[in-house]
């Protein structure tokens, strides 16, 4: 028997986590930020997380062990599983940091783009995200090339698995919700066509008197704070982690669920989301018993969505759902 | 170890030309940023690679002059197919340059896995592993370095040179030698002047795809008699390196672009021997050095021209 | 209420290049003032300076209006911009995904309603109304209502002009320079624009300055005229007198 | 109404997730499925298996597909002759030798009503799955996780190979054992290289006059020049006389491609871990005259020998026509345990399954020897072999030249000479 439920509630929380990717950078391309380096914020986010809900309930409870350790891995699963209060405190801990941090790195990156165009920024930060991944992968309190295992889950004190995952179902879609607003609210206001502005010709938005720059930094800045919190929302859903998950195919992933439903529409944005997930996730129940081995499927599946790009592009350049009307909504 | 830093430092600075300076002329014409420079070298490897098991297991032996010029061919070919499909239509469109470059990434996914494809279906059929092919060796190659007294030199010392030359003086005479190579140089210094003055540039366009991407690719066939493992990756693996070059030489100035090459060459090579000799770095720290000289050419020397950025000052108040 | 623009002794160099070479003019209030010169001569760099676009390497700019002078040598184009100067350009740009009202009012000062904070709470209703309203009645004054919901990519090169120079207006600029504002417009549409340019002129008191390439078809009733030649100044003076200058007239015809 | 391009998008998308939902059901509410036996049907189990056809270990995981068909042919035919009226399925599916997909994976099984999964190959994907693994119960069995961390007891994550903390031992054992005394360590700074080398630096050091430099390179480039060429300034400092390289096969190949140019790395000797053993790129004319020159050894989990890892081999190359690489016995063992635990526990259920896996390891003895469990889920007891490249007529070949019985290694053939 199928566990529909399970099923839709996995599939759910994968879409959620996405689209809070998707949506923040249906915001960046619409201020002609083509941030090639959607995953240098997701990981950075990952790891604040990580780093927070290993490091201190650890620290909390009085223990020396290790977070890399088999005792303090046992141990943090105990903690989490024994401990309600610290458990979720931590995770709002994290939730919060993982965004300043972000946030933060974004506002910095700012200063050495401020002056080139999309085609540089989206080349550095796409380099910046990889060099991060460097970064984790040398660094020992990071756990290197190990990651992080037993980051604690929220809900692990519920008895039932079932009742945590809906839980945390919740709420990464609370938090998708707050993403939707953010971004819906900003891109139908002056701010947006202002924005716009800047997409399409950038100094155009300077002569009309904004500093583009500044604002690019502080868009940059409220985007990769709410990517950031993704981050650590796949962290903890997760429960360990580590760099070789913080590729650049995650980024270009993200780009072509924008792509493919619109390039400046938020509708759109989420239904390339939601299509391109749960394709990927319901091809699994599919593919198995298909019977042949002889071309991979991801290799097919990867052929196709660059082919959807490319035809989007081509054919239908605004996409499954265009942005309708002006900006000025009144 | 100075001698064999001395000579990665020249091979690479090489390889980094041989697809640098095409990229650059490319860009010129097409305005193009483009991604697809990545599976031209995988494809002239990949030619190699189909090649060098075919005519070894048909033959017995294998010559460079024939693999380059099938990967020449090949890769060439899927340029101006890719030109014609993709980037002359959107040209057509007047999108903007974000565009192009978003379309060539789709366009490397779509290319990258085709190849993984290819690379399978070909290792099943020959029931051998052609996604990890070991290092090519030329018989022609051979036979000349030992007619020249060089017996037991590498042939990536010997290859590399030949085709960075060949390329180089292909491209030279291309450009100045013959009238639709002047063309070509039209059409980079401004498209519009040049079709004022009648040259057609759609056509000149198609050439440039096929002769850059051609010339690329024997990056790709240089890459197979160095490397001891020869993967799908090649070219994704080469991007960050070649585009920082591309980018300090601000998609525009060849020379910069040939010192830009010889720096971050020489910078990887020198510079993660030493760190790791005397400071105890890991060698990883490899593209971290690469994404510095990045950074500094970012905030020092921003190639503002050409990058489409905005003249906005961080500093406050009058200045000089 | 127009502006004096002061430029001093003013050097712009690129690479061994002298753009400008110690320019220096003086733009007095409210006069709708010409800049000419051949090809290359650095009309649109001595532009490109005043309004921020390069920072000098010698020189000052300044700007006098209401018994204040500033100096904006250095400042970048948004700061220059919000002291109501105003810029078109030779090719017009407009935001091409948006429309002419949308365009015109990127130009508009939102002041704090342009940040995020008011995004979230949508505190710019009402001054977005005040844009709205201000947008439309300057449109309409000048008969382009019609023209409000249309995109660039409809409009003819005249209509894309006058935008262009209108957009100033929500922005209270005081002083505008016009890129060759006649290039490629139809007679007609010219002669629409001419009176606008002169509107403006009278009812603001704004001052203009007006680059133009070919000599003859020189802005109809302009005050004065600055001649530049290979990066300095020829000659200046009334419209009839810098033309007839045999200087301006060996650099037009003869090597 | 005209169809707006929303409801449109929403049409696709209740297509994309209902189809598959409605195949599945179809399936697998059918006779044949896991659900109630059926009188004169064979009842059917299905084995989730996630396995990296794609990815970094991909060039494994095409052979490792054809061990699991064996495996499973083997097992249906035994079970027969045993009088179960059962069959087993597999349910495969590509992981690309990432975490993310391995975790999906196991969760699409979780909701296909599948409680053994076996793989994923890489120790970071089954950190990944473990956490869903336990609350969930459903039984990892990964054939080629070696990280000493996975160690746990209690869990539902089970190897049927023997943590890197023992083969580092038998590779210093070998390396000490052929006259190494300084060695540099050069090894992947991934999971599986750092930690080998932690446990090879831990063993090594415990002899007598000896000394170890440890060298870590990035892994997943495409080329290695650089790093040979840090190796090789290090060996000079030091004055090294053995490189022990823990590596994959990819990578193997490029580094010792590039050593084989150096002629500091071609004067000391070279000891290999399992991970390149089996990798057709080694066997180029430049690698295999290096290895001649540098006496090059490597270890891997095998149990020299072994008549059934005999039987198995050839097997797989009549059937498939490949030769097994490293870790394919260990899946094979894999794919046989979870069977006989199916049908000892004799209920579908992840617990029940468990507790009979325990138990059929005890007494199970297969191409990977005897795969007993120790108390972390791990095999309690594993043996290694040595191999080497040999010049044959065909050209280059590996062989398993000898084995590492405790504090000595018995060689059965010389391979250089």
């Amino acid at each position: 028997m199928i566990d529909v439920l399970g099923f839709l509630i996995t599939l759910t929380t994968y879409i959620g986590i996405y689209l809070v990717l998707s949506l923040t950078l249906t915001l960046e391309v619409s201020s002609g930020i083509t941030n090639f380096g959607k995953v240098a914020f997701y990981g950075l986010g990952a790891y604040t997380g990580a780093l927070i809900g290993t490091y201190l309930p650890l620290a909390i409870t009085g223990s020396r062990a290790s977070p890399f350790d088999v005792n303090g891995i046992q141990l943090l699963y105990t903690i989490s599983k024994s401990n309600p209060v610290l458990d979720l405190s931590v995770f709002l801990l994290s939730l919060a940091a993982g965004f300043a941090v972000s946030a933060l790195f974004g506002l910095l990156l700012t200063y050495p783009i401020h002056r080139v165009g999309s085609a540089l920024v989206g080349f550095t930060l796409l380099s910046t995200g990889e060099v991060l991944r460097l970064f984790y992968l040398n660094t020992e309190p990071l756990g290197e090339s190990k990651g992080f295992m037993g980051i604690p889950n929220p809900f692990a004190w519920l008895p039932q698995a079932r009742g945590a995952e809906a839980l945390y179902l919740i709420i990464v879609w609370c938090f998708v919700g707050l993403t939707y607003f953010i971004v819906s609210r900003i891109m139908n206001s002056p701010l947006g066509r202002i924005l716009k502005g800047m997409r399409d010709d950038e100094l155009v938005a300077l002569y009309a008197g904004w500093p583009t720059p500044l604002i690019k930094s502080k868009v940059l800045a409220l985007t990769s704070g709410l990517t950031g919190v993704a981050g650590v929302l796949w962290a903890y859903y997760f429960t360990s982690i580590n760099p070789n998950m913080f590729t650049p195919s995650l980024t270009f992933n993200i780009w072509a669920m924008v792509i493919l439903g619109g390039i400046d529409s938020i509708v759109g944005g989420v239904l390339g989301t939601v299509l391109l997930a749960s394709v990927d996730y319901a091809a699994r129940f599919v593919i198995p018993f298909i019977g042949t081995t002889l071309v991979t499927p991801d290799y097919l599946r990867w052929i196709i969505v660059g082919l959807v790009m490319l035809v989007v592009l081509l054919k239908k350049p605004e996409g499954l759902a265009p942005r309708r009307g002006g900006v000025s909504k009144l | 170890m100075i001698t064999q830093d001395l000579i990665s430092f020249f091979l690479f600075s090489l390889l980094y030309l041989t697809v640098t300076i095409p990229l650059v002329l490319a860009y010129r014409v097409t305005k193009v940023i483009n991604f697809t420079v990545a599976n031209y070298i995988t494809y002239g490897a990949y030619t190699a690679v189909l090649l060098d098991y075919y005519m070894r297991s048909s033959f017995g032996h294998n010559s460079l002059l024939l693999t380059v010029l099938s990967s020449f061919a090949v890769t060439g070919l899927i340029a101006v197919l890719s030109n014609l499909a993709v980037f002359k239509p959107l040209a057509e469109m007047r999108v903007k340059g974000d565009v192009l470059m978003i379309a060539s990434m789709g366009l490397w996914i779509v290319l990258k896995y085709v190849l993984y494809i290819v690379s399978d279906i070909a290792s099943s059929a020959w029931r051998t592993n052609l996604v990890s092919y070991s290092q090519i060796h030329y018989d022609d190659i051979s036979l000349l370095t030992v007619r020249a007294g060089l017996v037991g030199v590498q042939q990536s010392l010997v290859v590399f040179p030949l085709l960075a030359l060949a390329s180089m003086l292909i491209l030279y005479l291309v450009l100045n030698a013959t009238r639709v190579g002047r063309a070509v140089l039209a059409v980079a210094d401004n498209s519009v002047l040049a079709s004022l003055s009648g040259i057609a540039v759609g056509r000149v366009v198609s050439l440039t795809w096929f002769l850059t991407a051609g010339l690329t690719s024997l990056a790709g066939v240089m890459w197979t008699t160095y490397s001891g493992a020869i993967t799908p990756e090649v070219g994704d693996s080469l991007i960050l390196q070649v585009f920082t070059i591309a980018f300090i030489g601000g998609l525009s100035s060849l020379t910069r672009t040939a010192a830009g090459a010889l720096l971050i060459s020489g910078v990887e090579n020198f510079g993660t021997d030493l760190l790791s000799t005397y400071l105890g770095l890991p060698t990883s720290i490899k593209p971290m050095l690469t994404f510095t000289v990045l950074l500094a050419t970012l905030i020092v020397s921003p190639p503002l021209g050409v990058a489409g950025g905005v003249p906005y000052r961080f500093t406050r108040g009058a200045r000089r | 209420m127009g502006v004096k623009l002061i430029v001093e002794k003013v050097t712009k160099r690129f690479g061994g290049v002298v753009a400008l070479n110690r320019v220096s003019i003086n733009v007095p209030s409210s006069l709708v003032v010409g800049l000419i010169g051949p090809n290359g001569s650095g009309k649109t760099t001595l532009f490109n300076v005043v309004t921020g676009y390069y920072t000098p390497d010698e020189g000052r700019v300044l700007i006098e209006g209401s018994g204040r002078v500033v100096d904006i040598t250095g400042w970048n184009p948004n700061r220059i911009s919000r002291l109501g100067v105003a810029r078109t350009f030779q090719i017009p740009r407009l935001i091409p995904s948006l429309t002419v009202l949308e365009n015109m009012l990127l130009f508009y000062d939102y002041g704090s309603c342009a940040s995020i904070t008011c995004s979230l709470r949508r505190k710019w209703v009402d001054v977005e109304e005040a844009a709205v309203a201000r947008a439309m009645s300057i449109l309409r004054e000048f008969g382009l209502e019609s023209i409000a919901h249309k995109r660039p990519a409809e409009l003819s090169a005249g209509h894309l002009k006058l935008v262009e120079t209108l957009r100033g207006l929500m922005s209270d600029a005081k002083l505008f320079m016009l890129d060759e504002p006649f290039a490629g417009v139809e007679s007609w549409m010219a002669r629409k624009l001419t009176d606008t340019i002169r509107k403006i002129n009278r009812e603001k008191g704004s001052t203009f300055v007006v680059i133009e390439h070919r000599i003859t078809e020189l802005l109809e009733g302009v005050d004065y005229v600055y001649v530049l030649h290979n990066g300095s100044l020829l000659a200046e003076g009334k419209p009839d007198e810098a033309v007839s200058d045999e200087r301006v007239i060996k650099a037009y015809l003869g090597k | 109404m005209r169809l707006t391009p929303a409801s449109l998008a929403f049409l696709l998308i209740g297509l994309v997730v209902g189809l598959p939902l409605g195949y599945v059901f179809s399936t697998t509410t059918s006779p044949q499925s896991t659900g109630a036996p059926q009188a004169g049907q064979a009842r059917e189990y299905q084995v989730g298996f996630t396995l990296p056809l794609s990815g970094e270990l991909s060039s494994i995981g095409k052979i490792w597909e054809k061990v699991v068909y064996l495996a499973l042919d083997d097992l249906n035919n035994e079970v027969k002759a045993y009088g179960f009226n059962v069959t087993f399925k597999p349910v495969i599916l590509d992981d690309g030798t990432q975490d993310d997909k391995a975790l999906a994976n196991v969760q699409s099984f979780a909701q296909m009503g599948i409680k053994v999964v076996i793989g994923p190959a890489a120790s970071s994907q089954v950190k990944a799955v473990k956490s869903f693994a336990d609350a969930n119960h459903i039984v990892i069995i990964s054939p080629s996780s070696t990280a000493p961390t996975l160690a746990i007891p209690n869990d539902f994550i089970f190897r049927t190979v023997g943590s890197d903390a023992k083969q580092a031992k038998a590779l210093a054992t070998l390396a000490y054992t052929q006259g190494a005394r300084t060695v540099v360590v050069f090894h992947r700074n991934d999971e599986y290289g750092n930690a080998f080398a932690d446990f090879f630096t831990r063993y090594f050091s415990q002899f007598n006059n000896t000394k170890v430099y440890d060298l870590p390179y990035q892994a997943g480039l495409s080329d290695y020049t650089s790093e040979v060429n840090a190796l090789a300034s290090k060996v000079q400092s030091t004055g090294a006389d053995s490189v022990v390289l823990i590596a994959f096969d990819t990578d193997a190949a490029n580094i010792l491609a590039h050593a084989a140019g150096n002629s500091v790395l071609s004067s000391v000797r070279w000891f290999l871990s399992e991970g390149p053993h089996g990798a057709q790129e080694l066997l180029s004319p430049t690698i295999g005259q290096f290895a001649q020159k540098t006496r090059l050894l490597g270890t891997r989990p095998l149990f020299v020998h072994n008549p059934l890892y005999d039987e198995f081999a050839k097997k797989l190359k009549e059937k498939y026509g490949v030769e097994p690489t490293v870790f394919c016995d260990t899946l094979y063992d894999a794919v046989q345990l979870a069977g006989w635990a199916i049908l000892r526990a004799g209920k579908y259920d992840g617990d029940a399954i468990r507790a009979a896996l325990v138990e059929v390891a005890k007494h199970y003895y297969g191409p990977s020897g005897w795969t007993m469990f120790d108390e972390n889920g791990d095999k309690a007891f594993q043996d290694y072999g040595v191999w080497a490249i040999v010049k044959t007529d065909q050209g280059y070949q590996f062989m398993d030249v000898g084995m590492v019985q405790g504090d000595s290694v018995i060689f059965t053939t010389t391979p250089y000479r």
